[in-house]
């Protein structure tokens, strides 16, 4: 039994839990620091509750303060979302032995997959296919160097350096040329160390031309663990998932029932409980090697949810509570597409943006869920992880699901904050994406001197006469609320050198 | 009326006349509804609804499903910001600085590594040209919108 | 083959079918009255064009004046949504002669299932089982009168009166004792004339504990005409559905094949094409009956969406233009409810309400899909009908489904315009409604004396403190913009008497 | 700050002090975010958001998911408004006039019916009391607002 949740995380997926338990009849509890009070996640919360620092640090990663206020508070589990502390052992070890339900899996489960290392290690012992490559246990620069060298002589060109602890592109590097191996070396060393505290590295071939395609599997109490099928998540920018789409276009029943099992495995491997993704690359050639696990709620979550009926969210509360899942034999229906809304420039290299939201408009209409913690009025700020929204459109083919997306798209109007809908949008147009040859290269190869937007002679006189006509007749002046209601001198248009979304 | 924007970079003067309630440029039209948006008539018989949004000096201006900047500049006023100065983007830390005073260097040249957000963000040369003034060194904090590296010809 | 549709409606349903347009890549025509000017279904389209006269019969209903516009803007089809014309055999051969596609069954059909007693015949015919009544033939009221009261003691009590050609409640009168028969029979017959120029009115028991559980169907021009399953829409006031459900809570695989089959059978007596509704009234001996075939896409429709996957109103353009339809077997998936926002006064029979929309925040998240024609600012007016928005949701299960609607509905902020959301919101708390026990005289009979909300003082107390601490603070005077930017003087605080929303 | 409320047809007299940042009503304490919703603290520990918009001289509330309407009034001022005066709802056409000057009527009793909106309303006597004025016949369009009936005790 669970009563109390606490929600140890912000924004869009702090709204997406708050709402789960609120639904599920569960009084819950957010955390906000100092620069987040007033957010939607706050207030979607039975009660709300400031954590004292001004750092990530000393606030949403304060394992001691996030304990002590789920005890003083009542709460009888903890669900850190994603990011921040949901891959971390030690919280969740912390969190049981305070005598609170961890939502999420194991402590030895996380840190079976969390190390990079220790996960291919484990998933080549219960058979699971991993990509050839090497791991390098050196922890000093120079002895890394070397070994990495050496290394890659055996695994071959193009590569990837990966951070061991990593995740979300950090500490990774590509590498073409041997020439740069050394610069990219130390590079991912350093934002490793930086980013992690762990300056560990590995090196592994780079399968140029790869899908990139994820399992989402649930495993509960009572001895059933199931996938619920696969994600498609190839289309990337800096490594981060831009566009997310089940099925996969390219998925045969065969493919799936062998990935499927193998994600199985792989969790059953870890005696895996609750919600979790092990992520595979897929070859052209069909052939499929285990890239990670992670050991929490994915970003992109919902598509799988649009195609399967389940609650990912509610099914970890049930989990977590010791009930049995509540999803029955899988039965994907139609096609789901995401689409993550960053605050970022697309035409400088994907440069994250900052800026009053002045104007934040959504779509709405059959088959389209949006996922947020912003509203108008709220300020990009850059404290935080740029990503404003996630736009999820359903229908009954892939076709319909475009066709939705690029109308959903063209109706979002964000005003004040640079943001990348107008490349999601093109991106809808681009014949890979339309015929479903997606890889993980496609944005580089499709833009390889980066992105512009293209558009016609009226759209851009009409946008001058409106200027015009907003500035003659005063309307700045009405909206002066809008613009001004924020406090601070962030005042984005000193700054970013090019102003084109 | 006449207004002077900048957009990409470039200079515009637009003039608007007001008929009654509605706006003419050239063969375009255009009218403020009620709720602050403008809809706008081409010569094609389209109309379009645009949103609009001031902030700071920038028109936000939406329609047909892009967005443009378009920046109001007082007529005859300088060329303000940043020309041929690289500014920080966001609050952050210098990790690396590739280049010094005086140093020739070509377009899309490395000039320094900053981390800002959890990223490192790398800070490359816009034209060719020489680096006049490196206001930074390595591990210095950088506000938004400091001036990292001034150059010229 | 169809390129450009004309959209003959206005308000949320116009908003449907001009985003299905757009995501089916064709040209769209929305019409507008002068008071719809800046209304978001004209902004939805590819072009608006202004509908010349001041009254609905100038305007939406004026039958030349769309046409001319069809043609001079090139429609090759016509969709009339639901309401209007959608229902009128003469436009919808109009339309034909003209050379246009009508998007809906045949004027043929359309004149069959219009006329109430013409249907029952026809199904009578057809082997469709239909509500034990007569049909009173007669014109004059004095003739009328009198063979109301000699077909009621043949019929029995309690009993209905409906208008011939209605629908809507209008024209309909439940008579529980003969001593008020003769009123509710001018009554009924004085409504019908003044809504639909006929004052033909039917008798016929009133069934009272059935549900009103209506068939989907769809048939296309290649010989299939299937059903997708039902909708359970008995929660109604005013004869007016409030609250839809898909499945019926009630149903079994064998009840809903027997009245797939006989819905099938109400279509092809007719030779339907296009979507329609088959409504029937379902008693609580597991008996049904026929009441009435709706020959347009339906306010209801998008439960049914929501369960089976399917887009009725992208199958109404396949099927228009000569395509089969797309949908496969029927799979329906979890449950949805749907509830319709009104701007009316609950806790005053349900009253129309007017004012502007000062503020208008809709829930979002998953499984919520909210389908409206307004935004915030608009103003709601006496114009047309009070509905202001359908707010949608599915989960996997009902109790979840009432979950999910509950939270969406506290979630929902309308400041400004009196609405039925509280009322709503209380209704997924009832316990018939939490059970199932649904059937279409619950809201007369939870609440026999009308509706007032239940607060406790604390909220009342806050409430005061708010309303003083924004009076304090002066809010209404950065708030000014939006309360008066609309002209006219229309206050609806002078007049309506209880103030309670 | 003192105000005079009108809720439910009760007056209501609200005190609030201002603290600072904070406002506060006995144990009650709220305060204005920026984006003008006000979040309220009461005693039993829990802070919910409100929302609040004032239309005409009536501030509509959303908290706890309810909404109230509370209208300001001016201290003293005469309690204005329609008190025992039937009106009009909206606008709309007499269809049947059933009582007369003079006459005695109970609560609940039909006053009149008029069409608006294409339905059917009936407007019914509040109280028990006297019709003292009918200001209108059948067929005659009443605006909005309009006394159809006036009535005495």
């Amino acid at each position: 039994m669970i009563n109390t949740v606490l929600v140890a995380n912000r924004g869009e997926i702090a709204c997406r839990i708050l709402r789960a338990c609120s639904e599920a009849g569960l009084n819950s509890i957010a955390i906000y620091a100092e620069n987040d009070a007033g957010s939607l996640f706050t207030e979607l919360a039975t009660i709300a509750v400031p954590l004292v620092g001004d750092t990530i640090g000393e606030t949403y990663l304060n394992q001691q303060q996030i304990l002590t206020i789920a005890a003083e508070h009542g709460a009888d589990a903890i669900h850190p979302g994603f990011g921040f502390l949901s891959e971390r052992a030690d919280f969740a070890q912390a969190v049981i032995d305070a005598g609170i339900n961890w939502i999420g899996p194991s402590p030895h489960a996380i840190e079976m997959m969390g190390d990079k290392m220790t996960a291919r290690m484990t998933m080549k012992a219960a058979g699971v296919p991993v990509i050839p490559g090497e791991e390098i246990e050196s922890e000093d620069e120079a002895g890394m160097i070397s070994a990495i060298v050496e290394a890659s002589e055996r695994v071959g060109y193009p590569l990837l350096l990966k951070a061991s602890s990593g995740g979300g592109g950090k500490g990774m590097r590509k590498v073409e040329d041997p020439a740069n191996l050394e610069e990219a070396i130390k590079g991912a060393r350093r934002e490793a160390i930086a980013a992690f505290g762990d300056g560990r590295v590995y090196v592994e071939r780079l399968l140029t031309g790869s899908k990139h395609v994820e399992i989402q599997v649930l495993a509960d109490t009572h001895g059933r663990t199931i996938h619920l099928g696969e994600r498609e998540c190839s289309v990337q920018r800096r490594h981060q998932k831009v566009f997310e789409e089940a099925p996969c276009p390219v998925m045969t029943d065969g493919l799936r029932a062998r990935m499927g099992e193998a994600a199985v495995m792989a969790a059953q491997a870890v005696d895996y409980v609750g919600a979790g993704t092990v992520e595979f690359l897929l070859a052209s050639n069909g052939e499929f090697f285990f890239l990670e696990m992670n050991t929490r709620i994915q970003v992109e979550h919902p598509v799988t949810e649009m195609v399967t009926g389940a609650d990912l969210v509610r099914e970890q509360l049930r989990i977590a509570a010791g009930e049995p899942m509540s999803c029955g034999n899988l039965m994907m229906r139609g096609h789901s597409i995401e689409v993550r809304l960053y605050a970022e420039d697309a035409t400088n290299n994907f440069l994250p943006a900052i800026g009053p939201l002045a104007v934040f408009r959504a779509p709405t209409g059959p088959g389209i869920r949006l996922d947020t913690g912003v509203r108008e009025g709220d300020m990009v700020t850059p404290n935080y992880d740029p990503m404003l929204a996630k736009l999820i459109v359903w229908a009954p083919s892939r076709e319909e699901a475009l066709e939705r997306m690029r109308r959903a798209l063209d109706e979002f109007v964000v005003l004040g904050t640079t943001t990348n809908i107008r490349f999601l949008r093109e991106l809808c147009d681009n014949r890979d994406v339309v015929s479903g040859r997606t890889d993980t290269t496609l944005i580089e190869r499709v833009w390889p001197n980066g992105w512009t937007p293209t558009y016609s002679d009226s759209s851009l006189d009409s946008a001058l006469m409106v200027a015009a006509v907003s500035e003659s007749a005063g309307l700045h002046r009405t909206q002066a609320q809008k613009a001004e209601s924020n406090d601070g001198p962030i005042s984005p248009f000193q700054t970013l050198n090019r102003r084109y979304p | 009326m006449m207004h002077e924007f900048k957009i990409n970079g470039e200079m515009v003067e637009v003039t608007v006349a007001r008929d009654g309630q509605d706006w003419l440029l050239g063969e375009y039209q255009a009218r403020v509804l009620t709720d602050g948006r403008i809809m706008v008539h081409t010569t094609d018989g389209r109309s379009r609804i645009a949103h609009s949004a001031k902030v700071g000096d920038v028109w936000w201006v939406h329609i047909d499903g892009h967005i443009f900047c378009i920046e109001k500049t007082e007529a005859g006023s300088a060329d303000g910001d940043s020309e041929g100065g690289m500014t920080a983007p966001m609050p952050g830390k210098i990790l690396e600085v590739k280049v010094a005073d005086g140093q020739t260097v070509e377009a899309g040249e490395l000039l320094l590594v900053m981390e800002a957000m959890k990223m490192e963000h790398r800070i490359v040369a816009p034209t060719d040209g020489v680096v006049t003034k490196v206001n930074f060194s390595m591990g210095d904090q950088v506000q938004q919108g400091d001036v990292l590296v001034e150059m010229g010809e």
